[in-house]
């Protein structure tokens, strides 16, 4: 149980602490979710990418520093306690690298990866579809075999970035006549702008288009742009979910830099109002600290294993991660706005807005979390079933 | 003791339910929040030839006297069909000028009771709901009420159907105890109306999200077979349902002057308030993606259910209320 | 949405209230799970029984006053406020009077709800058996035919009262070959100290002899002490269990009443205390409200209707009552329980324990409130599907 | 950093566990809750050659020095198996008594680390856990310390095991600052203990429901297959192994003298508390009327769950510890 950072982690803390210092902008950039933006939040990207620090985690040949999985963790805790800006390269670093590396080839990664790390492609999820939601394996969108690779037609929807980003990636079903719907689908990348793709954005709950629908009509997808063995998808996209629910896409530096910030706001607020709210602001902040813990433990076990032999793989306890932490964001948020008041759901576009609407911001994007990357009540049946054993029932 | 809603009660809220449906309110609050007020206003009128706006509005001003049990039926409808504008400020401004009895009660009651009036007030915090498309706004401050004289730039917030303005300027009306008095009875009244428009838009969200699952399958069933979803569902029907009796409730006392009606009041604005954002909850998580998306019509309840909850006094505001005695 | 009280309304109220002022005894009755307290109840009951205020919903005829819904909540709220014992006959006069008034003889009622209202027959109830609790239907304790009555065998178990009482009544299975579990059941009732009866006293979490094994060896039952016609058990227990769910188990009053005490509790308790637990407080306050105003709306309903037409039965609407008061119950005695600190665990045999350890059992009772008479699983299941009409599904 | 338990701790907890669970702690339990403190004691004993005691003892009194991580271990495997006596009373008089180092160190420390001597200790509040069984009791008041010479009734709790009772008298052990700090690190030691044991007891609660879930059937299936089952053991399981590594945690930051160990402390104290208490909960409803009564075994880790949550500092202290920064 030893909590005692090496000489190297301190090292690598200390040096991501001062460049971040010198680097991170000092009024917080314009909305990821418009033009404007999104180029500043691409600009921002290439920043980072110029020093190493776009993907700290990856091999030092596409960019990255070799970081160990402690050392992600501790680069996540400065970045978000610095307060820098959302990633607009999160889709493609965070979940569809993870794929590249482990099913890509090395011709994809020496292409692809570059230009993910620096900014200049920025990727956008293809995955829901409109029936196909929490039903994943139960796609539609196809892809037919042609002269040097494939047709692929259909619809996408809450295709998260696609409103602005320059490619996608998604499952598509090649094989319609397969015993079961979660074969015969090939996972695939074609560009945003390619003939036959039409983009048309969609708001989220505040009316900002963080996602768009994609309408796919026999878009030609080049051989070399499939990844994996075709008709093998599946498999590969669920290594990509894993990364999502689990270690990867909510960094426990997210939480603890947040409910810190939760913390000042209940110290300054009035004793009336602050009284009530005591408990749920200390649950936010142990909540915070225990994600952050267990993330180290979770790093160690993938690192080293339970009894010194690595588990390389989170499995199912990735579930655990994904219902805590979207759990832990709702109701620190919420409780944010209880402290604020009325006023702490005032938008970002509205100047008297608290801490410029990030809480309000902040608010919007939580609600998403018990949904996306599999719902809570998906991965409460996964967590039942595979970590606890329980019979397998009807849903 | 009959704590029901008679015939009579029942009846207006079929007549209001209807007039809304009929109305297309989903497009009249898209305009709305787009700063169109024009639809908004014509429902307005049609609102006050049913009776509305006179719930709050004496006799001799055109109305028929403060009304709290047939106002919360009104405003469960309201809530119910999301209906946007100052509703609210409006008859909580009637019911503050009934009291006050100023001069500016002959000006604006008869024109508030017609429907021709539309009236924010800042009350509560530094700002007035929809002051753009107000006739008129009034600011309580203290034992003070003044009419602004304009107002500051528009404040959205995360439900584009409430924008908040800071009132500006503007001269004195009256001043005095008599204000305080009044400006305490208009607070009551807004919380009531406040809280039967939670109670509406939680129907309303429970409504459409029943029917969501009961049609949409995923893993070859309907997704309202499954017991998570049903649970859900049946907190949210239950957490509805003992509300509506504290709003009944809260409006008896109201209307018979009991000195307990400030605390009823209270706890009607904390069990709707709660039960109405519970609900938006709820239904946006067993929409998912498209309960999170902005087009479908569902957002317009989504969006409105918090900003309801902590309106015209937080539920922390109300729970101390509550225990205040 | 009339909240007035009649002239005979607030005369019944008045009565009662005087009536209660006079008769509840100062210190608290010994615990109703000992011998001696049991013996004490009882006592209480004639004393009720004598002035008519043991059963007031009842007829005149059977010892009661006739009273109105309303009265009958009226009743309870004084009952509870006065700080009344608990009520040693409740079996008999919630579970078992409905089924008689709506499926027994005369002769029935003539012979057994006398002794009842007067507290010298308690009666226990012998539903549930080891591999039938929340799936009553599938009882396997049987009835055969004899001569002039029936030979009833099995166990039962967690039977109420069933330590000190005098009787006891129950579902058996009179008919083994039956389509559907539900079918062949026979509601009938026996002595506790019958030929073939043992009692074994089980303790309930506290260890107190809140409820027993009943083994049934053989035990004859006359054909007068079945209720209903033999194999048609269930419909009558079923309205036995809707009234247990409904409007009557749970009164009003009783909630009302512990808001009030816990009120006042906050009240004296530190700022450092009481501050964090202000909304816990104000909510088992607004509940309590919420549950006696839910209380006068559903009286009102059996006894006008929505419509004018008097709708007599509640149905599933009674799951609403279970789940909200059993909530509500538990809310309530977890919240006193954190506002008295450590001390408030202490068992009212402790001399030092706050209240008498009343809050202490009080807590030990509502954690039943949530399993009995239905589960809450059970009970949302129903909402779900009776009220909200959601499709069946395997639970 | 490798922030897990090592082979040595892994090893320890299952030779724990082993000598638990051959011990039948259940019979112990309910000995001991009897007033029968005999078989509590020989398993003492055995604890104590098995090293538990000397987990807080200097290895000049015969122990292995303040070992905050292994004692989480072992407490975890003594709530796992509802080992009863005051345990966690014991380590901490140890603590206070290594950091005091009056005379009474000398005299006590040894029979601790020994397994000889069960110690009390009253400085939370007005009482002392099992002062009928134990060996000494010691009384903290401001900046004195005292070793009781008697005790009043007992005073029987929801927890038939955890018998508490009022010190009484006593001649003054020290005085001053150093009993102040002292106490200050004991109740450190004695929340640390008390999160392991409601972590412990909340892992057996666990695994005891979903054995029982997994055999019960009801409606013709096993009940753990609904899908309201499945969730109330999926939060469980969340909430335990979000507890976990707050009290490895917490043990690291006391083990290294970390000045934010006290707050780390009390957070793993909430979260382990309420994870125990959580399972409890769910435990009891799961097993439903078997759940509720006193006979099967379950009933002991059911009962213990509420007073562990609360002794040594309510969730509301430690929460308000946390906030103190």
């Amino acid at each position: 149980m030893d909590l005692e950072f090496t000489a190297a982690e301190r090292e690598f803390r200390d040096e991501a602490r001062s460049w971040l210092a010198r680097h991170v902008p000092a009024a917080p950039l314009p909305s990821l979710e418009t033009a404007e933006g999104f180029a500043a939040h691409r600009e921002w990207e290439r920043r980072l990418a110029a020093d190493r620090w776009s993907a700290v985690s990856w091999p030092e040949e596409h960019g990255g520093r070799g970081a160990s999985l402690v050392q992600w963790l501790i680069f996540e805790e400065e970045y978000h306690a610095a307060g820098a800006p959302g990633r607009v390269s999160q889709n493609g670093i965070q979940l569809l690298a993870p794929t590249l590396f482990a099913h890509g080839t090395d011709a994809q990664r020496a292409r692809l990866l570059g230009p993910m790390a620096r900014g200049e492609v920025i990727w956008a999820q293809a995955w829901s579809e409109p029936e196909a939601g929490s039903d994943l394996a139960s796609l539609r969108s196809k892809a037919v075999r042609t002269a040097g690779g494939w047709l692929v037609s259909g619809q996408k929807t809450w295709s998260s970035r696609a409103a602005f980003a320059d490619r996608a990636f998604g499952l598509f079903r090649s094989d319609p006549h397969t015993p079961r719907p979660h074969q015969g689908l090939t996972y695939l990348m074609f560009p945003l702008d390619a003939p036959g793709v039409t983009v048309r954005p969609l708001g989220r709950l505040d009316g900002k288009p963080a996602f768009a629908e994609l309408f796919l009509d026999e878009v030609f997808v080049p051989d070399a742009d499939v990844i994996g063995e075709p008709g093998q998808g599946w498999r590969a996209a669920m290594s990509t979910a894993g990364n999502e629910r689990g270690l990867t896409l909510r960094s426990p530096g997210r939480f603890s830099a947040a409910a810190e910030r939760l913390a000042a706001l209940w110290r300054e607020a009035p004793e009336e109002v602050a009284g009530p709210l005591t408990d749920r602001v200390a649950d936010a902040v142990i909540g915070a600290r225990a994600y952050q813990l267990f993330g180290y433990a979770q790093a160690s076990r993938l690192t080293t294993g339970e009894d010194g032999a690595p588990t390389g793989d989170l499995g199912a306890a990735a579930s655990l991660n994904k219902v805590f932490w979207s759990e832990l964001d709702l109701a620190l948020h919420e409780t944010a706005l209880d402290l604020l008041g009325p006023a702490g759901m005032l938008a970002d576009d509205a100047d008297e807005a608290p801490a410029h609407g990030r809480w309000a911001d902040g608010y919007t994007f939580s609600l998403a979390g018990p949904i996306y990357a599999g719902t809570n009540e998906i991965q409460c049946d996964l967590i039942a079933e595979r970590l606890l054993g329980l019979p397998k029932g009807r849903r | 003791m009959r704590f029901l809603p008679s015939t009579e009660q029942r009846e207006f809220a079929r007549a209001l339910d209807g007039l809304l449906t009929a109305s297309d309110t989903p497009a009249v609050a898209r305009a709305w929040a787009a700063g169109d007020h024009k639809p908004g206003r014509a429902l307005w009128g049609r609102l006050a030839e049913a009776g509305v706006f006179g719930l709050a509005v004496s006799a001799r001003h055109g109305g028929m006297g403060l009304l709290p049990a047939e106002l919360t039926v009104a405003f469960t409808e309201l809530g119910r069909h999301v209906m946007p504008g100052p509703l609210v400020e409006t008859v909580a401004v009637a019911a503050f000028l009934e009291r006050l009895d100023a001069g500016a009660a002959t000006e604006w009651l008869p024109r508030i009771a017609a429907g021709e009036a539309l009236v924010s007030l800042c009350a509560d915090g530094p700002y007035a709901l929809d002051a753009d498309a107000a006739d008129a706004v009034l600011v309580v401050e203290g034992d003070t009420v003044r009419r602004a004289e304009g107002h500051g730039p528009a404040q959205a917030s995360l439900d584009p159907a409430r924008r908040l303005f800071r009132p500006r300027g503007g001269t004195v009306l009256a001043r005095g105890p008599a204000v305080t008095s009044a400006a305490g009875h208009a607070l009551d009244v807004a919380r009531l109306a406040t809280a039967a428009q939670s109670l509406g838009l939680g129907r309303a969200l429970l409504a459409q999200t029943v029917s969501h699952v009961t049609r949409r399958t995923q893993f070859g069933v309907p997704i309202g077979s499954f017991q998570a979803v049903k649970h859900r569902l049946a907190d949210i029907l239950i957490a509805l349902e003992f509300a509506q009796p504290l709003v009944h409730g809260a409006a008896a006392a109201l209307a018979a002057g009991a000195p307990s009606a400030g605390r009823e009041v209270a706890a009607a604005k904390v069990a709707a308030g709660e039960a109405g954002h519970a609900a938006a909850r709820t239904a946006l998580q067993l929409h998912g993606a498209l309960g999170y998306s902005e087009e479908p019509a569902l957002s317009l309840w989504i969006r409105k259910a918090r900003p309801l909850r902590d309106a015209w006094g937080t539920p922390a505001e109300c729970r101390r209320r509550v225990l205040a005695g």
